[in-house]
């Protein structure tokens, strides 16, 4: 009987260790900056947790299933322990369930136990390691703790079973207050709850970034106390798997970024530390634990260095990975506000096309007169006030770009050819900021953003095409916060869309050499938009062969969010990776659909694939019908 | 002197050369610079013309902080002006040429003369440093064409022209926009000095022309001019060992003073 | 063989009393047939562009760079002459040492300053001794050039003095007007000829059909002035930086150079940068970039060596710029022997080997000779 | 941006042009009869449409009235009719790739030759004979101006009618109208005549004509020279003059500038400048014109690099750039710049073959491109046969004729294999690049030389191919392209085996140095022979050049044989035609040459110190005689398919390295010149 009195006393000595820790803890999200919230998310964590959270789990079916047993077990059994215990039923029939639970989250323990052996390079070591260990003594506890109560064991044991749960319930009720491990059973589920993008539990692809109200002088975010309060609260639930840094483009290219270590220094700003204890691997060439931060100390440099955040190319392939749901991107871009606002703090070339983006609205420092001077003989129309049109052209800075104007020149070429009505924007067309926006260019983005929206609401069209999927994500997803509303389709989709209405007729093409499909960024993860180049592809004739990474896990080609500009140093470039996947699947040509994508890799020095857009390939094969 | 010199950086209106929207005039944003770099935020940023003027903007991202702001009157004379508004400043700072108008480059030279000072022009560095003996001495590094370099060293006050090539980066920073101010201080009377031409403006439609003398050359000469590439021809070395030869090199550059050694 | 006739195709010939070659028939000469001069050959004397006593002035002033005048000072000689009226005399003030005839670029009277060299920064001493020639002369008008090697700075310097009315960087000129950039080249503003003129390079032809008198005056003795500024010496160069357009020294490869280590080396050895001709760089030993000539770069080096390069029009026209060219080839009748100054002959990388170890010498022995000076 | 100049659109009038790169006018000797384009003349333009250029002005001096023959140079016949209709196919054709299209419209005056239909009196402003074309005329008369002025305006109006996009009036190269501006050839005294106001007004109302006819809208342009450099003509500042006064008329929206006089045969040369000329030798003219007129102006003349016009238009030198020869040359230049594919063009070297040939009265042909207006049967691109089998081909001979053959047969997708015993590629090329301004020579053999390398020819240089090496490649095909060997045992006496005499060849590779005093026979009055008299001469022999035909370099077309001469005539080179080399003995240390007259069978001697001979060469049979019996086809071509284009029958045959198919191309076969070897090579391997 005293050892079930324990166990109560135990339980709820633990239920208040947890709320208070769960209280302090809050108290730090909550220096965070005000967050608009919907309370009613508690209620959709059971869906959260089980659908969005367990899809990006499931991609790795060990640690799903390992995850299934050890936390269904571990919360089945709590949940028993409350009731037998904490109520204090003490039934027998109950610990009989108790003892079930324990050897499910046993079972599932010992899939911990057998991946922590010999961890993949991803997963962080330290107070994680010591996990199976912890995870273990609380199941084994319980499950003698039910056969003691059983009275089939010695008071020896009981006491050693008592120990064993003290050390496991430590693990769980300190967790959160603490920072163990642990704080990610806590911490995400109110992370699923108070997500800062909650319509992506609505099927949603939100990866729009939210304007500053500059107007408020709000600059990004300096300080750890900068963040959402919801934010702060997502990197809690961090659970460092490196799913992240395994994806990252940067990291992999040996540039000093890696998502997971940046989450986990935010967390350390959090709670006022260092990163000291962080036990992943670094980003790389800069070695750990000189890294210290407070709440309302300014995070660059002390707590992350300024190169860190440059590295980034927006590319979104951590918060496609992260099981957590974390949105590092967002904090990344809030960094380089903060910077470029408030102190002009930006690396490499960034400085001069944000310049020129002031001074002449390209990034190149064009007249914008200049940016339809290859479309001059194939006669086309230029929009205008009171000429309707049902589709608008936008080129995008790539129309400056001799390579890319073979692109564009071979779009338009399809245009015409499926007698599509269309005009392009001419002179009064200007960058729409996008690459300002992604260097934290916030004020130079807005200003854009306002002239462009008031050009289109001179002129009359129903839809905007662009072979530029940044352009394309800018005027589809950021611009309707700001007032600009309208359909824009890639080029990719609008020519599969006219194939398939027979208003496009291709031929089939005549490349014969092996092929694959790089899909953009922006594009792809961005949009979600993986399916029509290819079927633009397949319907000229082409067979894809798929490299490793693709569709919506395709790996970036290092061309975005301006990380071309800030050309921070890496061991290798990520073009050259991306070649070097290609190259694997067995392609010598790799179809594109962007610009940017285009130039980085064609810039990739000795033999390489030849890199064709999508475009291209399509306006051969009409060159070839005719 | 003091223990501590003063630094003042002249602002013009600038125009993107191709799209012509207002902006910092580049030489003057280097200058502000290079300013910067010697006096941090105590220097003075000093504009003579309109408050109004919009490229004032871009010079408070760039870090001016306050603008001191001199209308001219209807002489329109900016040195007289800026010379008896700068009288105790020890270091001016300005660009080579301005972007708008004549871009002639004089203002740095008169206003020097306004206020009988030395002039440096085509500055790319200047470090500020105390003497042994009282005040401020100054090392500058200049500008020359065809990758060459010179240092000066000159005693405080004085003027310094920029060249637009000066090592140092302009950081925009939109806050700094928001937060500068713009100071106007009241229109200071002042005698026109220089009458400077009076310049009419046209478009730049033809070619200009260049100045030639009158020449009478026969038509076969006219022609033979163009189409004749070769020139006479020099010295011819067939003789001798590679040593030998070698050495007729060297002297023909040490001859014409081609090589210091 | 006694029957057939042995001819001399080559028709004897003597000069005519105008320098013509005559032919008269019938006339038998056995005299060596190259008579005289041709009138091909005859140079003839550029005229006096004026005779008449100089009555008012116009004054050049510009830098000389090594004892020779650049095109852009040139210019300014010749805009003061073409600009002059048979009455007006053209004084040329040439600060730094001069080895050319200033008379023949058009000048009546030269002003040597030897030590006025454009090396060294004395702007106050320079100031004061053309502010002397100023009231000498009272010249109408100054022309200058404006460049950045010290004549833009002096120009601006007396303007501020004289509080003179002034163009500078004219682009076009006449004897009532002169035409500026404004706004940057966005337009063109013109204004009556002022007294100071400071010129755009490529404002003026230098080619003139006449010469002045170049009569070499004595050069005032500098007067003691007290400069503002010291001079604190040239930094040594950084070739390797500097693009082709712009640099001073380069040597050059053409596909008479087998080993391009060795023409490296000699850049380095005499601070070159490296340029090289089409040939070369179809070939792949030199990326485009290097290439010299009219589909290439045109470079204005005051030294061009060109190593192994025949010199097709095509690179000449890409050289035009260069002061010195001295040529190593293999071949004597190549065409870039008549273009050069000095052309070597022998092989390519014999004479690169030789030149890179007598110029390492001859540096080591002016380092030692300098620090002894001292 | 690459070539930001050349890539910014310009206005002409309503037209909107993409780049500043065009084609000028000139004579193609392509259209049919009664001066009509045909199918042949637009697939010439089409191409250049293809290639991406953003105008052309074909047809040049194509006549507006009736007194102009039209024999020599076969342009467009604009006095009828009956020319809208092919011109209004030939416009449409080149709308469709986006090319603009003008056609140039003159009076040739007394620029003519009357001996031909229709035998018309010429007319000129005074009837001053004209030397280059022997054109005797009459002094033109008022009523001739009117009718003439009347024939510019129905002229221009159907080149309207046609859908072309401008007209360009020539009064460039002595034409009617220059004539009258040209104190030269204008001595009248009544109002057409005297003062320049005088002279300029026909041109004036020929303009004021043809505003009328065509309106505001047309784009109108005059082509003008900027100096005749003739002591009696118009200087630059007359010209400058005249221009201005034209510009400030508002009635041409452009004018087009050529450098130099052109009615002697020593300024025409300057025209299309050839290679021995600087590069844009005439820029500073146009831009001198310029500098004096708010219209844009067009410029060529010896601008063939896209680099060079980029460079020329970013100087802001001229607003458009010609580059004619360079199209014909490579008419995809504009498509390979935008694609980044510059070292792809096959570069004008200035060789002039295509003026020259016009001069004789021959059609344009490019000396380096054989597919150059034969678009009908010769691909300008080779694309393989997707179908076809691979095959294996073996080349031997790496100049001209096998670089083509490599080149094509590479292309079409097929290993090739080439030999070629020295050790660069380029034959006899590299041999006539040595004579001094001939070096560009040396650029047909660049483009060939980067091509077989980036087309991935398995080339193997230094290596001289045998029967045996050639057989051990198991080839299914075999080009020879083994050239010849300097003719000069053709005759014994001249005493080449005894070294009484060298070769050109032996001089021009420096295997035999020159001597002091040299005289040189020339059998074939072709550019070898002259060129190996001005590389002696260079190298400061004292050299006299012997050839039996009726002058030096007979052989030599218009716009080349004055260079020689000018070097000539420089370097006092003696000329001696009209003379048989009969025999070459020894006396002493001296040779001695014994030359016979063609027309007194006289013989004179001279006395030198080395005799050296240009006879051409005797082809090189050994190798193909090895072979020919053990191939399929004993090295026959299908004469009849050949000439045809059609494909070799003989391809039709199996082959399987064992048994292979035999040809033979250029020089090898008999001495051809550099077109013909290489279109030997296209002719017969584009079907491989």
């Amino acid at each position: 009987m005293s050892v079930a009195v324990a166990v109560t006393v135990l339980f709820w000595v633990s239920v208040a260790t947890l709320a208070i820790g769960l209280a302090r803890r809050a108290r730090l999200w909550r220096s965070g900056r005000e967050a608009t919230v919907e309370w009613t998310g508690l209620l959709a964590v059971p869906k959260r947790y089980f659908v969005d959270l367990h899809h990006v789990v499931a991609r790795d079916p060990y640690i799903a299933n390992t995850h299934i047993a050890t936390a269904g077990g571990a919360f089945a059994a709590l949940v028993l322990v409350a009731i037998n215990y904490g109520l204090g039923l003490y039934a027998p029939v109950l610990d009989w369930a108790i003892l079930l639970a324990a050897a499910v989250m046993l079972t599932g323990v010992y899939f911990v136990w057998m991946r922590r052996r010999h961890p993949p390079l991803r997963l962080s070591r330290g107070a994680w390691n010591r996990l199976p260990y912890t995870l273990a003594a609380f199941a084994l506890g319980l499950a003698l703790l039910t056969l003691v109560s059983s009275q089939t064991l010695s008071a020896g044991i009981a006491i050693a079973a008592l120990a064993l749960l003290l050390a496991g319930s430590a693990e769980l009720a300190l967790g959160i207050g603490a920072g163990g491990p642990m704080k990610h059973a806590v911490a995400g589920l109110l992370h699923l709850a108070f997500h800062p993008r909650p319509e992506r539990f609505a099927g949603v692809r939100s990866t729009a970034l939210s304007p500053l109200a500059l107007s408020n002088n709000d600059f990004g975010t300096r300080t750890p106390s900068d963040f959402l309060w919801t934010e702060l609260l997502s990197f809690d639930a961090c659970v460092e798997c490196g799913k992240c840094e395994q994806s990252c483009p940067a990291f992999g290219a040996g540039q000093p970024l890696n998502p997971k270590k940046l989450i986990q220094d935010l967390v350390a700003g959090l709670s006022g530390s260092n990163d000291s204890a962080y036990a992943g691997r670094p980003y790389p060439g800069i070695p750990i634990g000189s890294h210290r931060g407070a709440l309302s100390a300014a995070i660059i440099p002390k707590l992350i260095e300024a190169e860190t955040v440059w590295s980034c190319t927006t590319c979104r392939a951590c918060v496609e990975e992260c099981p957590m749901l974390i949105e590092h991107v967002d904090a990344i871009v809030g960094m380089r506000r903060s910077l470029n606002l408030t102190q002009g703090e930006v690396p490499g070339t960034a400085p001069e096309t944000l310049c020129n983006l002031r001074e002449t609205e390209t990034q190149g420092g064009h007249a914008r007169t200049a940016r339809y001077n290859w479309v001059i003989d194939l006669d086309v129309s230029v929009a205008a006030p009171g000429k309707p049109v049902d589709l608008l052209l936008i080129a995008g800075e790539g129309a400056f770009d001799m390579r890319y104007q073979r692109t564009l020149r071979a779009l338009v070429k399809l245009l015409k050819a499926a007698r599509v009505d269309f005009a392009i924007l001419g002179e009064r067309e200007r960058d729409t900021g996008d690459t300002a926006r992604r260097l934290g260019d916030e004020a130079t983005f807005q200003a854009l953003a306002k002239r462009n929206i008031e050009t289109f609401a001179s002129l009359d069209f129903k839809r905007i095409v662009t072979s530029d999927p940044h352009v394309l994500h800018s005027l589809r997803n950021e611009y309707p916060a700001l007032g600009g509303k309208y359909t824009v389709v890639h080029h990719t989709a609008l020519l599969a869309e006219l194939a398939e209405q027979g208003k496009l007729q291709l031929g089939k093409s005549a490349e014969a050499r092996a092929l694959t499909y790089h899909d953009p960024c922006y594009l792809g993860r961005y949009n979600g938009e993986t399916e029509a180049p290819r079927a633009l592809l397949r319907k000229l004739g082409i067979e894809v062969r798929e490299m490793q990474r693709s569709g919506l896990r395709g790996r970036c080609c290092g061309g975005g969010g301006g990380a071309p500009l800030t050309d921070i140093p890496g061991k290798q470039r990520i073009p050259d990776i991306r070649m070097a996947d290609a190259r694997d699947a067995g392609a010598d040509v790799i179809a594109v659909a962007c610009p940017q994508c285009t130039a980085m890799l064609e810039g990739v020095a000795g033999a390489r694939a030849e890199v064709l857009d999508i475009a291209e390939l399509a306006a051969a094969s009409l060159e070839a019908r005719a | 002197m003091s223990n501590a010199f003063t630094v003042a950086v002249l602002i013009s209106a600038g125009r993107h050369p191709v799209s012509g929207a207002p902006r910092a005039c580049r030489g003057d944003a280097v200058a502000m610079a290079l300013g910067r770099r010697m006096a941090g935020d105590g220097v003075r940023v000093v504009h003579a013309g309109a408050a109004e003027e919009p490229s004032l903007q871009d010079y408070l991202a760039l870090g001016a902080g306050t603008i001191e702001v001199l209308p001219l009157g209807n002489s329109g004379d900016a040195v007289a002006a800026l010379a008896s508004h700068l009288k105790s400043v020890d270091v001016i700072l300005t660009g080579s040429n301005a972007e708008s108008g004549a871009g002639s480059g004089l203002l740095p030279y008169a206003l020097a003369r306004a206020l009988a000072r030395p002039v440096v022009a085509n500055v790319l560095e200047a470090r500020v440093q105390k003497t042994a003996v009282e005040g401020w001495d100054v090392e500058i590094r200049q500008f020359l064409p065809k990758g060459q370099r010179r240092r000066i060293g000159c005693a405080l006050p004085l003027v310094i022209a920029v060249h637009p090539l000066a090592p140092v980066q302009l950081k925009y920073a939109y806050a700094r926009r928001v937060s500068g101010r713009i100071e106007r201080f009241p229109e200071t009377p002042a005698e026109t000095c220089v009458v400077q031409p009076g310049w009419t403006v046209e478009t730049a439609s033809r070619r200009p022309i260049r100045l030639k003398a009158r020449e009478t050359k026969s038509g076969h000469a006219r022609m033979q001019a163009a189409v004749v590439a070769e020139a006479k021809g020099g010295v011819v070395a067939f003789e001798g060992s590679t040593v030998d030869k070698a050495q007729v090199m060297l002297n023909y550059l040490r001859e014409h003073r081609l090589v210091d050694f | 063989m006694s029957d057939v006739k042995r001819v001399n195709p080559r028709r004897p010939y003597r000069m005519s009393p105008a320098g013509l070659r005559r032919i008269v028939l019938g006339e038998i000469a056995s005299a060596d047939p190259h008579i005289g001069v041709t009138a091909h050959e005859a140079q003839q004397a550029k005229p006096l562009r004026t005779r008449e006593p100089a009555k008012r002035w116009h004054m050049a002033v510009a830098h000389s760079d090594r004892g020779r005048l650049d095109d852009h000072a040139r210019e300014a000689i010749a805009a003061a002459s073409i600009l002059a009226t048979a009455d007006t005399g053209i004084v040329a003030v040439i600060l730094g040492e001069l080895h050319e005839n200033a008379g023949e670029l058009g000048a009546d009277k030269i002003v040597v300053f030897p030590d006025l060299d454009a090396s060294r920064f004395q702007p106050q001493r320079e100031e004061a001794v053309v502010h002397a020639l100023l009231d000498d002369f009272k010249p109408a008008h100054v022309f200058m050039p404006d460049n950045l090697r010290g004549d833009g700075d002096l120009g601006r310097r007396l303007i501020a003095k004289d509080e003179a009315v002034a163009a500078t960087h004219v682009i076009e000129l006449d004897a009532r007007h002169v035409s500026v950039g404004w706004s940057g080249g966005a337009a063109i503003a013109k204004a009556p000829l002022p007294r100071f003129v400071l010129l755009a390079p490529g404002a003026v032809d230098a080619k003139l059909p006449f010469v002045g008198a170049g009569e070499l005056l004595p050069a005032p003795k500098l007067p003691s002035v007290v400069e503002a500024y010291r001079d604190l010496g040239l930094e040594p160069m950084e070739t390797a930086d500097i693009a082709l357009e712009e640099a001073d020294f380069i040597v050059s490869a053409g596909n008479g150079v087998e080993n391009v280590e060795t023409l490296g080396t000699l850049a380095r050895t005499l601070g070159a940068a490296v340029g090289a001709s089409r040939v070369a760089v179809d070939e792949g030993k030199f990326s485009r970039d290097k290439q010299i000539g009219a589909s290439g770069k045109s470079v204005n080096a005051t030294t061009y060596f060109a190593i192994g390069i025949s010199g097709a029009v095509q690179h000449l026209q890409g050289i035009k710029g260069c002061r010195h060219v001295i040529a190593i080839n293999r071949d004597g009748g190549a065409p870039i022997v008549k273009r050069a100054d000095l052309t070597v002959i022998g092989d390519a990388e014999e004479l690169m080997q030789a030149l890179i170890t007598r110029v390492s010498q001859a540096r080591e022995q002016g380092e030692v000779s300098r620090s002894k000076d001292e | 941006m690459r070539y930001p100049s050349i890539f910014t659109p310009i206005k002409l009038n309503q037209l909107t042009l993409p780049n500043r790169i065009y084609s000028t006018a000139h004579a193609e000797v392509y259209a049919e009869a009664g001066g009509m384009p045909g199918d042949r003349y637009i697939r010439y333009y089409e191409e250049k449409a293809k290639g991406g250029l953003g105008m052309a002005i074909c047809g040049g001096s194509s006549p507006v009235s009736i007194d102009v023959p039209q024999g020599s140079w076969r342009p467009v016949n604009l006095t009828t009719d009956r020319v809208i209709e092919p011109m209004a196919r030939l416009a449409e054709t080149v709308h469709h790739h986006g090319m603009k299209i003008m056609i140039q419209a003159t009076h040739m005056g007394r620029r003519s030759v009357y001996a031909g239909d229709p035998w018309p009196h010429l007319s000129s402003p005074s009837g001053v004979r004209e030397f280059v074309h022997r054109g005797n005329s009459k002094a033109i008369e008022i009523e001739d101006i009117r009718r003439i002025i009347g024939d510019f305006a129905a002229a221009a109006k159907r080149v309207q009618a046609s859908g072309f996009d401008g007209i360009e009036i020539s009064a460039a190269h002595q034409q009617l109208i220059d004539q009258f501006w040209s104190p030269r050839s204008n001595m009248r005294t009544d109002e057409w005549g005297g003062s320049l106001e005088n002279r300029m007004r026909f041109g004036l109302e020929v303009l004021t004509a043809v505003r009328e006819a065509v309106g505001r809208d047309f784009c109108v342009g005059l082509r003008m020279c900027a100096d005749e450099f003739h002591e009696d003509g118009l200087d630059h500042e007359v010209l400058k003059e005249i221009a201005q006064r034209m510009s400030e008329t508002r009635m041409i929206d452009f004018i087009s500038v050529i450098g130099s006089g052109a009615d002697t045969h020593n300024t025409l040369a300057n025209c299309m400048p050839p290679m021995a000329l600087p590069p844009e030798p005439f820029v500073h003219l146009a831009a001198g014109i310029k500098s004096v007129v708010d219209v844009p102006v067009l410029h060529a003349q010896g601008i063939r690099d896209i680099t060079q016009a980029e460079r020329i238009l970013a100087n802001g030198l001229v607003d458009m750039v010609g580059m004619t020869r360079a199209h014909i040359a490579d008419p995809h230049i504009m498509k390979k710049v935008r694609e980044g594919r510059e070292d792809q063009i096959r570069q004008c070297v200035g060789a002039n073959y295509c003026i020259d040939r016009m001069y004789s009265g021959s059609d344009t042909l490019c000396v380096q491109n054989a597919a150059t207006s034969r678009e009908a049967t010769m691909p300008h691109v080779i694309t393989p046969d997707k179908g076809a089998r691979k095959r294996r081909v073996v080349v031997v001979g790496g100049g001209p004729a096998g670089l083509e053959a490599a080149r094509v047969s590479r292309s079409r997708g097929h290993d090739v294999i080439l030999f070629e015993r020295n050790s660069a590629v380029g034959g006899q090329i590299n041999l006539a690049a040595k004579a001094p301004q001939r070096e560009q020579m040396a650029g047909i053999v660049r483009w060939f030389d980067i091509e077989t390398k980036r087309l991935g020819v398995d080339r193997r240089l230094e290596t001289e191919a045998t029967a045996e090496m050639v057989l051990s490649e198991r080839p299914d095909i075999v080009v020879l392209a083994t050239g010849g060997r300097s003719f000069t045992d053709q005759v014994a006496n001249w005493g080449a085996k005894d070294g009484l005499s060298v070769s050109s060849w032996d001089i021009l590779s420096e295997k035999v140095a020159p001597a002091e005093n040299v005289l040189i026979y020339d059998g074939i009055s072709a550019h070898a022979g002259f060129g190996t008299a001005d590389f002696l001469a260079s190298r400061g022999a004292t050299v006299e050049i012997v050839t039996p035909d009726t002058k030096v370099s007979d052989d030599v077309g218009g716009t080349t044989f004055p260079i020689f001469y000018r070097r000539l005539y420089a370097q006092g080179i003696i000329p001696t035609p009209n003379f048989w080399l009969d025999r070459v003995y020894a006396e002493g240390n001296k040779k001695v040459a014994v030359l016979r007259n063609e027309y007194t069978d006289e013989l004179e001697e001279r006395v030198v110190d080395q005799v050296v001979i240009e006879n051409g060469i005797t082809p090189n049979t050994e190798l193909y005689a090895s072979l020919k019996d053990r191939s399929l086809n004993r090295g026959q071509v299908d004469l009849a398919s050949l000439y045809a284009a059609q494909p070799q029958p003989a391809l039709q045959e199996a082959t399987d390295g064992e048994r292979f198919l035999l040809f033979r191309v250029g020089d090898c076969v008999s001495m051809h010149n550099i077109h013909a070897a290489i279109y030997d090579s296209l002719r017969l391997c584009k079907d491989f």
